[in-house]
Parts: structure tokens; C-alpha cells; sequence
């Protein structure tokens, strides 16, 4: 097997602004363009904390789908796997700001960070205050538990993302969002599998070796290596080991409840994405772990990577309360219970 | 002397050469990264050179600085925060001198190379583009202090700089997206480092050339 | 450039189960299964018409994903890309059955119709009677407009299946039932395109050649193949001769209202469709064609095959209310207007 | 006589052989259709052959009765239908006589070609598993009609069908998934025509060992 170069686009460097363009016409009641970004066609309420995040593309829906009702006010999406720079993220700040502050949410990759940070800096320096950011990582692959933080972000953000944007729809303070996203963050991990690899559209360069079709589990978001598996293991068992890890690693008691996500990294096919979901749950009863919320589709991917995520995450009753919020993204939508 | 007209060479010299390496540079980032160095470098450049060539910047700290927001604009990424932080620090100490020279460039890449340090929180032998520019900033401070002159001085920066590249084949990455993988890239060089190193010798091919000329 | 024989699977042979399974698991709240079949967790409202549809599985999220409120009462999924037996059909059709009658839908294909054809056959054998068999077609590629009835079924029976549904469930006859399935099948047409192909998950067999990676315009939803294109067509012209296509078979006069669905068959990231979908409607514009409604996303895939196709429904008053009511499937939903 | 077991040893023995070569069939299918005809025609049979090894059918027509559903339950597709139809008709000119022989057996393979004509509405020429089953019934009927056997009838109808199904390579699709592309199975034969030939020949073979032994 190798990977598929043969790309329906236009011009390549021209693929995101055309990917932006196309995708907020298709979903024009809900999201906008403005200056390059992606906003939110019936602004939130004044007064309320604006949230914004830059990243790379190549991972839609993330983000671009994630911006509506309950969720982000802006996204500025960068080159394929290229966070934006300072000054987009700056404009981002500025368009997310509704009078209550802006949350700058940071998934943690080197360049994110580095250029969320060159933002607030020139924000300071223009004398924006105001902005509150917070540096997300789950990804148990990335590094180990006594060095957390330098953990990268994985698909377990969904659960951040899903839950500081219902608290700042609500009304919460700069301050309470931001403590909901650490709060998410430290009960979230995720891990991630694949086989194969993908291309880059523009360079056309495939993310390491396009032959190697091993199995591997921990890879990155932008197809950074992980572990290999052997070929033969079945969905049940690379499940089961994927969700023991991660229970492992957040040392959940039995009775513990959370919210389950099976994220599509590409390419899987719904069969085979429900059999892995079928696996994780019960390797979850297992444990004595009960699945109280589940979602299952493409959420962050990688381009066409034949891959996935799991991700838990360890909810009580207050995380409950605003995973249950009402959501309406081009992306992902939910209905308030 | 450093003027206008030569920062915008300097800045053209820059986008070819990293231009007709590109594949080469998203090759090397293919390994263990995404793939896109090449592409992302080249684009920068490019807008760069167009700034620089159309723009109406009245000094060399100013050509130097639109290309640090050309970076910052056009790009993002790890590279592109970083290669924009180390020429809008170059253009600060140029911007210090009515008649900049080797001492305000010295000086520059000097600033530069602490605030690539201070914004990538990399340290040599962590196989990023400090690698290159650590050894170069080196070098060209003991050749300035040696006397010589500015094409001399870049030189000797070019030199250095190509040979850190070679070397971080050498070594296992503790930043950027390849030390997840810190086994995977060991024999390849890091990309950042060879754009580094390419950058700083097509500026010693221009410095030469016009010296010849 | 070939294709991805590693799926994510246990037994190959129990796949379709073991998705329903998971599937099911995942949207408790929607659907649930009753002997081998999906059905909605919570029933219509008696009286009114069931409507069910078999289908071979490896398209999903059709069907299964299409059972709920203001959709399908029952999907009855056969084997990967074979329609189910009669037997199964025909306890579809009694597990649907409100009291109101039952349409049966079939996209044309002969496996299907046949065994649709022999499940009706059963049920006048068993005295069950109020079933209506309606069959649909609108791949513009699989026969010339003077045999339209020979046309196989495609992406856009989307549209059939969303009024359909809606119409069922605000109490319309069965009569009036069968009568919006052929008049919204009338005015739809869909082509399809791809590059490359997908491997049976249970034979492990490529559908066609896997190593030609041309481009076809005009494949069927089984990887039944089509005309090839050039290697060097871009987004644009790709959709702008897809569309033209489209209209010139339905002689649509300028000024008329269309919905548009640009169809994932699969792998196709959403960078790709974006970029797809803007040039579709470039096309339309061009021709005077107002796209009123969209949709955009995997709906009738083909495993992971990295294709897509685009369908169009003329619409009118009638057909845009219908469209327009509330849908709560487990893979479509809408909110009504 | 056809009797009940005789009619178990015949299933059991055409499952053998589909299974035998469902590869092949699988391949064949993958040219201009969806690649799965040797799984869904070995998944119907082997339940065909589990059913009537430990079922509790009484008769030679009861055993090819639950083989139909066998395909109708398991299977579905095309191929299930028509294979369903096939044996559903076979079964009931079966059961019209206490000890079922020739006569019944080539007057339910013309039923079963009627019923599987009208079910599929394809004709011979086609490329279906028509362009096996109708030489065979005709071959079959014109052996019994020159006094021959329950063997040589058998024989003669698996000749015909191997023949037959070898034929529709030189044949252009015009009915089944592969019509859509009817140039592109120009050469390769109808996998539906060969199961139809395997069946045969596997009856064929499983009386002539009989008749042997
Ligand atoms: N923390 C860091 N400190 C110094 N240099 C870094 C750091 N992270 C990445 N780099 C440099 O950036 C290069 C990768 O750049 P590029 O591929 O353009 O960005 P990205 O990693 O965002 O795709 C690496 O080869 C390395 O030289
Ligand atoms: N209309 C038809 N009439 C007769 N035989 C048909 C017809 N359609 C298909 N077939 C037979 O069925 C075979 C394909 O069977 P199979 O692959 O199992 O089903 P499917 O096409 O549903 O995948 C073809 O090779 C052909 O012999
Ligand atoms: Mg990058
Ligand atoms: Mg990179
Ligand atoms: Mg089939
Ligand atoms: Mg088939």
C-alpha cells in the first residue's frame, strides 16, 4: 500500500483559503468569513468571553467546524499543519473580543505555541489586555505522566473545546473558563493509532515512510511516528490495549464515568469505527468504567489518514452539565438535553 | 556598509537559494516531521523578497524587518515564528546604526540567535536550527573580533552553520515535532539547520560576488 | 498508488454485525436493534406510513445512520454491498408496519429489486398487504435519459429519503408517500467521481484494478466503473463539467432552485470537498442555477474509496417544506426551520 | 432415485466446490462488479450444507427448499436471489413425486431457469449465469429425452454449463452491476456462470463416484 497524491484541488498553495471559502458557503447560516478567519454569523451575546484558537489545517472539521453556538467565536486557521502566525492570531483576539475577555486556546505543538505566545506579547504591546491563554495537551503518547506538561494536544481536546465554549456561552468569567480548560484538560487523555501515512498537498511529501503500513499506536496529529503493533491484532484487541493504557494512565477508579470519544483520523470506514467502538466499550466494562457520553466521527483529522483516537475523559457533575449544552457548529452540533 | 539596496539583495539571495532547495528541505522534514519546511521557507522568502523588492522601506533594518512579518504572516508554524523572531531581532540592532556594518550585523544575529533560544526554548545538540545558528553567531563574532571584514565575517558565519547542519545527522531531537520519534530521524539533518545554513551562504555568495564585481 | 487492505476489524465475516453492534451502542438515544435490524428507538406515531429500506452495507452512514425522526422507521442492512435476502425484507417491512401501510424504498439496483421484488412476493403470500414499492434511480452516468428507468441509484436519493421521511411522519398516505418518492426522484440527478478504488473487506478483493489511479467520471456506488479523465483536471473544471452535466440531463431553465449535495464516497478530506463544492457552485452561477439548499459531508460512501459525487433536486415549494422539517437520524440531522 | 440423502451428499458436495474455488469466483467478480461473488456463494452454501447435514428435512425437495433460503437469508445480492429462486423452483418439481428421478430433476432445472430469467430479466446473451444454466437445462433435456441416466443427464448438463460459462468471456454485459461498464469484462467470464458450472459439475461428479462405487 502507498498513499493517495492525487488530490482534487486547485492550485495546492491556494487549497485552505478555497477550502475556507467553500466550506462557510455551504454552512452560511452558521459561520462566516472575515479578514481570512472563520467567525461565527450571529455573534455571541456582549459582555460574554470570547474564545478563540489558531492551528493548522488539515485537520477538519477541527477547527473550522467548531465555531458557532456554544462553541468558538473565532478560528484562525493556518497553512496545512502550520499554526498562523502572530499576526493572524493577533486579528483573531481582536474579532473574538465581545467586551468579557478572550480565551486563547492552544493546542501544544512547538510552533502554536510559539506563535500564540509572540501574539500576546505584540497584544500587550498594542495594549490589549485582557487575554487569557491556556496550553492544552492528552496526547499519553507524547510523553510520560511526570512530564505532563510536555504532553502534545490530541483529539481529547474535543471534550475542552466542547465544554469551556458552553461556560462562555453561559456567562462564565474569563478567569472560570479558563479554569475549565484546565480543569477538562488535566481529566482528559487521548491516544491514537494508524496504519499507512498521508501526503501533503502542497509539498506532496508523505509524512514518513509511505511503504511502512505497520500499525502503529501514538502517533501524532501531524503524522509524527509512534509505536508499532503487530499485523495481526484484531479491532477488539488494539482497543482494549489502547483504552487500558489510557485508564491506566488516568488512574480512574472503578465506578468512574466519562465521556468516550472515538475520533476518525481520515479515512476509517464507519464499520470500522464502530467495531473499534464496540471493542473500547466493553474493554471499558472490564475495568468497571461506565461510557456516560459517547461520540464517534471525524473530529480532528489528518488529511486522509487511515487512523484513530480515543480519548476519555473523566466528567462529574459540573463537566456534565456543560457537555450537555447546547452546541451548533458546522461541525458538530448538539441539541441541549 | 549594510544600506538599503543591499538588505534587499541580501533578501532576494535568500529566497532563491532556499527556493531551489525546497524539496530537499521537506524531504529532510518528512522523517519525523510534516513534511513542509520547504514549502514553508520558500513561501516566506518569497513574500519576503516581493516586500522587499516592491516596498518602500527606506533601510536595511526596514527591509529586514518586513521580512521577520512575512515570516510571521505568511507562515506560522514552528519555523516561521522562529525565523521571524530572529530577523525582526536582526533588524533591531541594524536599525541601531545610521550606517550599519559587520558590527551591527554581528550584534544582530546575535540578538536573534537569543530570542530563537528564548521563543523555541531549544538548546544546542537538541538537533533544531540552533544547531547551525549557535556555531555561525560563533564564528562570525570571532572573525568580526579578528578584524575582518563583512564579507569575511559572513564567511566564516556560512561555514560554520553548514557544518552544524551536517552534524545534527548526528543527533537525537529533544525539540519540534521530531522527538517523538527520537529514533527516527537519527541520520538525517535537521531541516531548520540546513535553511539556516543556506540562508547565511547565499548572503556570503552575495557579499562576494559584489565585493568581486 | 494502491489500496488499504489493514482494516481495523475482527472477523472480516462478522463485520456488519459487529458495526451494528457499535453503531447502535453509540446512539442509544436514537436508534436501537431488533432482530438483526436497526430500528428508532422511540416508534412514529400510529397510523402513520412505516417506511423501510434494505441496502447492502459499506455505504455508511446510509442507512443506518438514516433511521429516526423524520427518516427511515427500519434499515435492514445486508452484507457488505449485497442487498439483503427477502426473508430479512420482509420482517423490515412488518417491523415498520404503524398501521398506516409501509413503503419500501429500493435504490435500483438488481440485486436489490430482485429481493425486494420476492419480499413483496412473500408478503401477498402471507396476506400482509399495504406495501408499496417505490424504485429509485438518478446516476445520469449508468443509462442515456431516454432508458431514465434503467438508471441505478445514487447519491442523490439523499434527497428522496429526507422528504420521504418528513412526509411519513406528518401523516401523508401512503399514496401521497409514494407519490413525493417519485416526484422528488424525477427531478434528481447525481454523478459520481474518483481516483483509485477499495478493497472488499470480507474478500479482500479490489473492486477494479487497483493500480489505476485515473480519475473516473461516473462510477457506480459498488465501484461499477466509469469514464476516465485526464490526470491534470483541476477542482474547478472537475465540478464545473460535473454540473453542466447535471443540468443539461434535467434541463433546468436558468432561474431555477436547486438543492445541492456534494457527497463524500468515503477518504476525500474536507479540504477537498470545500474546494469541490466552491467550484460547484461557480458552476451553478454560471448557468443561472440558484443552489437554495446545501449539504455537504460522507453520506453514501463506498468504504473508504476517495471519491465523491454530486447531486442536484430541483425544488419548489412543495419539495423545500418537506425538506426543511426536522430530521434526528444518528448520521443526519436537522433542525427545522 | 433422488432421495433425501442424496440430496444432502449434493449440496454438501457443491459447497465443497464453490469453496474450493471462491477466490476465483471472488476475483472474476472484482473486473466489473463488486468483488464478492465466491463469498456470498460459499457463505450460502456452506449454510445450505450445515442446514441439511443437521436439519430435519424428510424429503429431497425439503433439502433443496431450506438450501433456497439458505441463499434468500444469508446472502442476498443478485446472486442470492437468483440462487434462491433457482433452488426454490427445483424443490417444488421435486416434491411432485414420491421417488423423484431424472424426469423431476431436468423439469425443475427448466423451472428454475424460467423463474431465474424472470426474477433477473436477463436473457441469454447477457453475460449471467443464464448463458450456463440454459445450454445445461437444454442439454439435460435432450439427454433424457435419449433415455440416458440420472448420471449422464448430470453429466451432460455440467458439460453444456462449463461451456457456457466459458463462452461469456467473448460476451459484452447487459445485465448485473458489470453492464455499466460492458468493455471493461470483455475477456474475463461471468462468476455468476461459473458457480452455475461448479454446482453442476460437483453433481456430476458426486453421482458418477456413486454410480462407481
Ligand atoms: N523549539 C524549537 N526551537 C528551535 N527550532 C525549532 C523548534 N521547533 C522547531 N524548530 C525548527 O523548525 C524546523 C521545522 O520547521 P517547519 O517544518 O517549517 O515547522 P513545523 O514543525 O511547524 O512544521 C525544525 O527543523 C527545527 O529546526
Ligand atoms: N439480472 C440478472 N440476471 C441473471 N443473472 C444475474 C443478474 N444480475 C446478476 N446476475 C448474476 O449474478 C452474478 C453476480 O453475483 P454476486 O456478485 O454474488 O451479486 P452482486 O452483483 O449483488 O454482488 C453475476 O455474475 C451474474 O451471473
Ligand atoms: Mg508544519
Ligand atoms: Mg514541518
Ligand atoms: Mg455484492
Ligand atoms: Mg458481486
Amino acid at each position: 500500500m502507498s498513499i493517495r497524491t492525487r488530490r482534487f484541488l486547485n492550485d495546492p498553495a491556494r487549497a485552505v483559503a478555497e477550502m475556507l471559502e467553500g466550506y462557510v458557503a455551504v454552512h452560511a447560516g452558521i459561520i462566516s468569513l472575515r479578514d481570512g478567519m472563520v467567525v461565527r454569523a450571529v455573534p455571541k451575546a456582549e459582555g460574554r468571553v470570547g474564545v478563540v484558537i489558531g492551528n493548522g489545517s488539515g485537520h477538519e472539521p477541527a477547527m473550522i467546524g467548531w465555531v458557532g453556538e456554544g462553541l468558538f467565536d473565532v478560528n484562525v486557521a493556518g497553512p496545512i499543519f502550520s499554526s498562523p502566525g502572530p499576526a493572524a492570531i493577533l486579528r483573531g483576539i481582536e474579532a473574538a473580543d465581545r467586551g468579557g475577555g478572550v480565551l486563547l486556546l492552544v493546542s501544544s505543538h512547538a510552533g502554536d505555541i510559539m506563535n500564540a505566545e509572540l501574539a500576546i506579547d505584540e497584544a500587550e504591546d498594542q495594549g490589549i489586555d485582557g487575554v487569557e491563554m491556556v496550553v492544552l495537551y492528552d496526547d499519553v503518547a507524547s510523553a510520560p505522566k511526570d512530564r505532563i506538561t510536555e504532553r502534545r494536544g490530541g483529539a481529547g481536546l474535543f471534550f475542552v473545546w466542547k465544554m469551556v465554549g458552553a461556560a462562555a456561552e453561559r456567562g462564565d468569567s474569563l478567569e472560570e473558563c479558563a479554569a475549565v480548560a484546565r480543569k477538562v484538560r488535566d481529566r482528559t487523555r487521548s491516544l491514537s493509532a494508524a496504519t499507512g501515512t498521508v501526503a501533503h498537498p502542497v509539498s506532496g511529501q508523505p509524512l514518513g515512510d509511505p511503504e511502512d503500513t505497520t500499525l502503529s499506536v501514538g502517533m501524532g496529529v501531524h503524522g509524527e511516528p509512534g509505536d508499532r503493533l503487530g499485523e495481526d491484532v484484531g479491532a477488539d484487541e488494539i482497543a482494549g490495549l489502547m483504552i487500558d493504557r489510557l485508564l491506566d494512565d488516568a488512574e480512574l477508579p472503578a465506578g468512574a464515568q466519562v465521556g468516550l470519544l472515538l475520533n476518525n483520523a481520515g479515512s476509517l470506514t464507519l464499520m470500522e469505527l464502530s467495531v473499534l467502538y464496540r471493542g473500547a466499550r466493553a474493554a471499558l466494562e472490564r475495568r468497571g468504567i461506565e461510557a456516560v457520553r459517547s461520540w464517534m466521527g471525524p473530529y480532528a483529522t489528518t488529511l486522509d489518514m487511515a487512523g484513530f483516537s480515543f480519548a476519555i475523559c473523566h466528567m462529574d457533575g459540573e463537566l456534565l452539565e456543560l457537555y450537555d449544552r447546547t452546541a451548533r457548529g458546522a461541525g458538530f452540533t448538539m441539541v441541549g438535553r | 556598509m549594510i544600506d538599503r539596496d543591499l538588505a534587499v539583495r541580501l533578501v532576494v539571495a535568500a529566497s532563491t537559494r532556499v527556493n531551489d532547495h525546497q524539496e530537499e528541505l521537506s524531504r529532510l522534514d518528512s522523517v519525523a516531521g510534516d513534511g513542509d519546511h520547504g514549502v514553508n521557507m520558500a513561501t516566506a522568502l518569497a513574500e519576503a523578497a516581493r516586500r522587499a523588492e516592491h516596498g518602500d522601506q527606506s533601510t536595511a533594518a526596514d527591509v529586514m524587518r518586513s521580512a521577520g512579518s512575512a515570516f510571521h504572516e505568511t507562515v506560522g508554524g514552528a519555523a516561521g515564528a522562529l525565523f521571524g523572531a530572529f530577523f525582526g531581532a536582526l533588524a533591531g540592532q541594524l536599525s541601531k546604526a545610521a550606517a550599519p556594518d559587520a558590527a551591527q550585523l554581528v550584534a544582530g544575529m546575535e540578538k536573534g540567535l537569543a530570542r530563537v533560544a528564548r521563543v523555541g526554548k531549544a538548546e544546542p545538540g537538541h538537533k533544531t536550527m540552533i544547531d547551525a545558528l549557535a556555531p555561525a553567531v560563533r564564528d562570525a563574532r570571532e572573525s568580526m573580533d579578528r578584524g575582518d571584514g563583512l564579507e569575511a565575517v559572513m564567511a566564516a558565519a556560512a561555514r560554520a552553520a553548514s557544518q552544524g547542519a551536517r552534524a545534527t545527522a548526528g543527533m537525537r531531537p529533544s525539540a519540534g515535532r521530531a522527538r517523538f520519534a527520537p529514533d527516527h530521524s537519527l541520520g538525517t539533518e535537521d531541516p531548520g539547520a540546513n535553511t539556516v545554513a543556506l540562508v547565511l551562504e547565499s548572503w556570503a555568495d552575495q557579499l562576494r560576488s559584489e565585493v568581486r564585481v
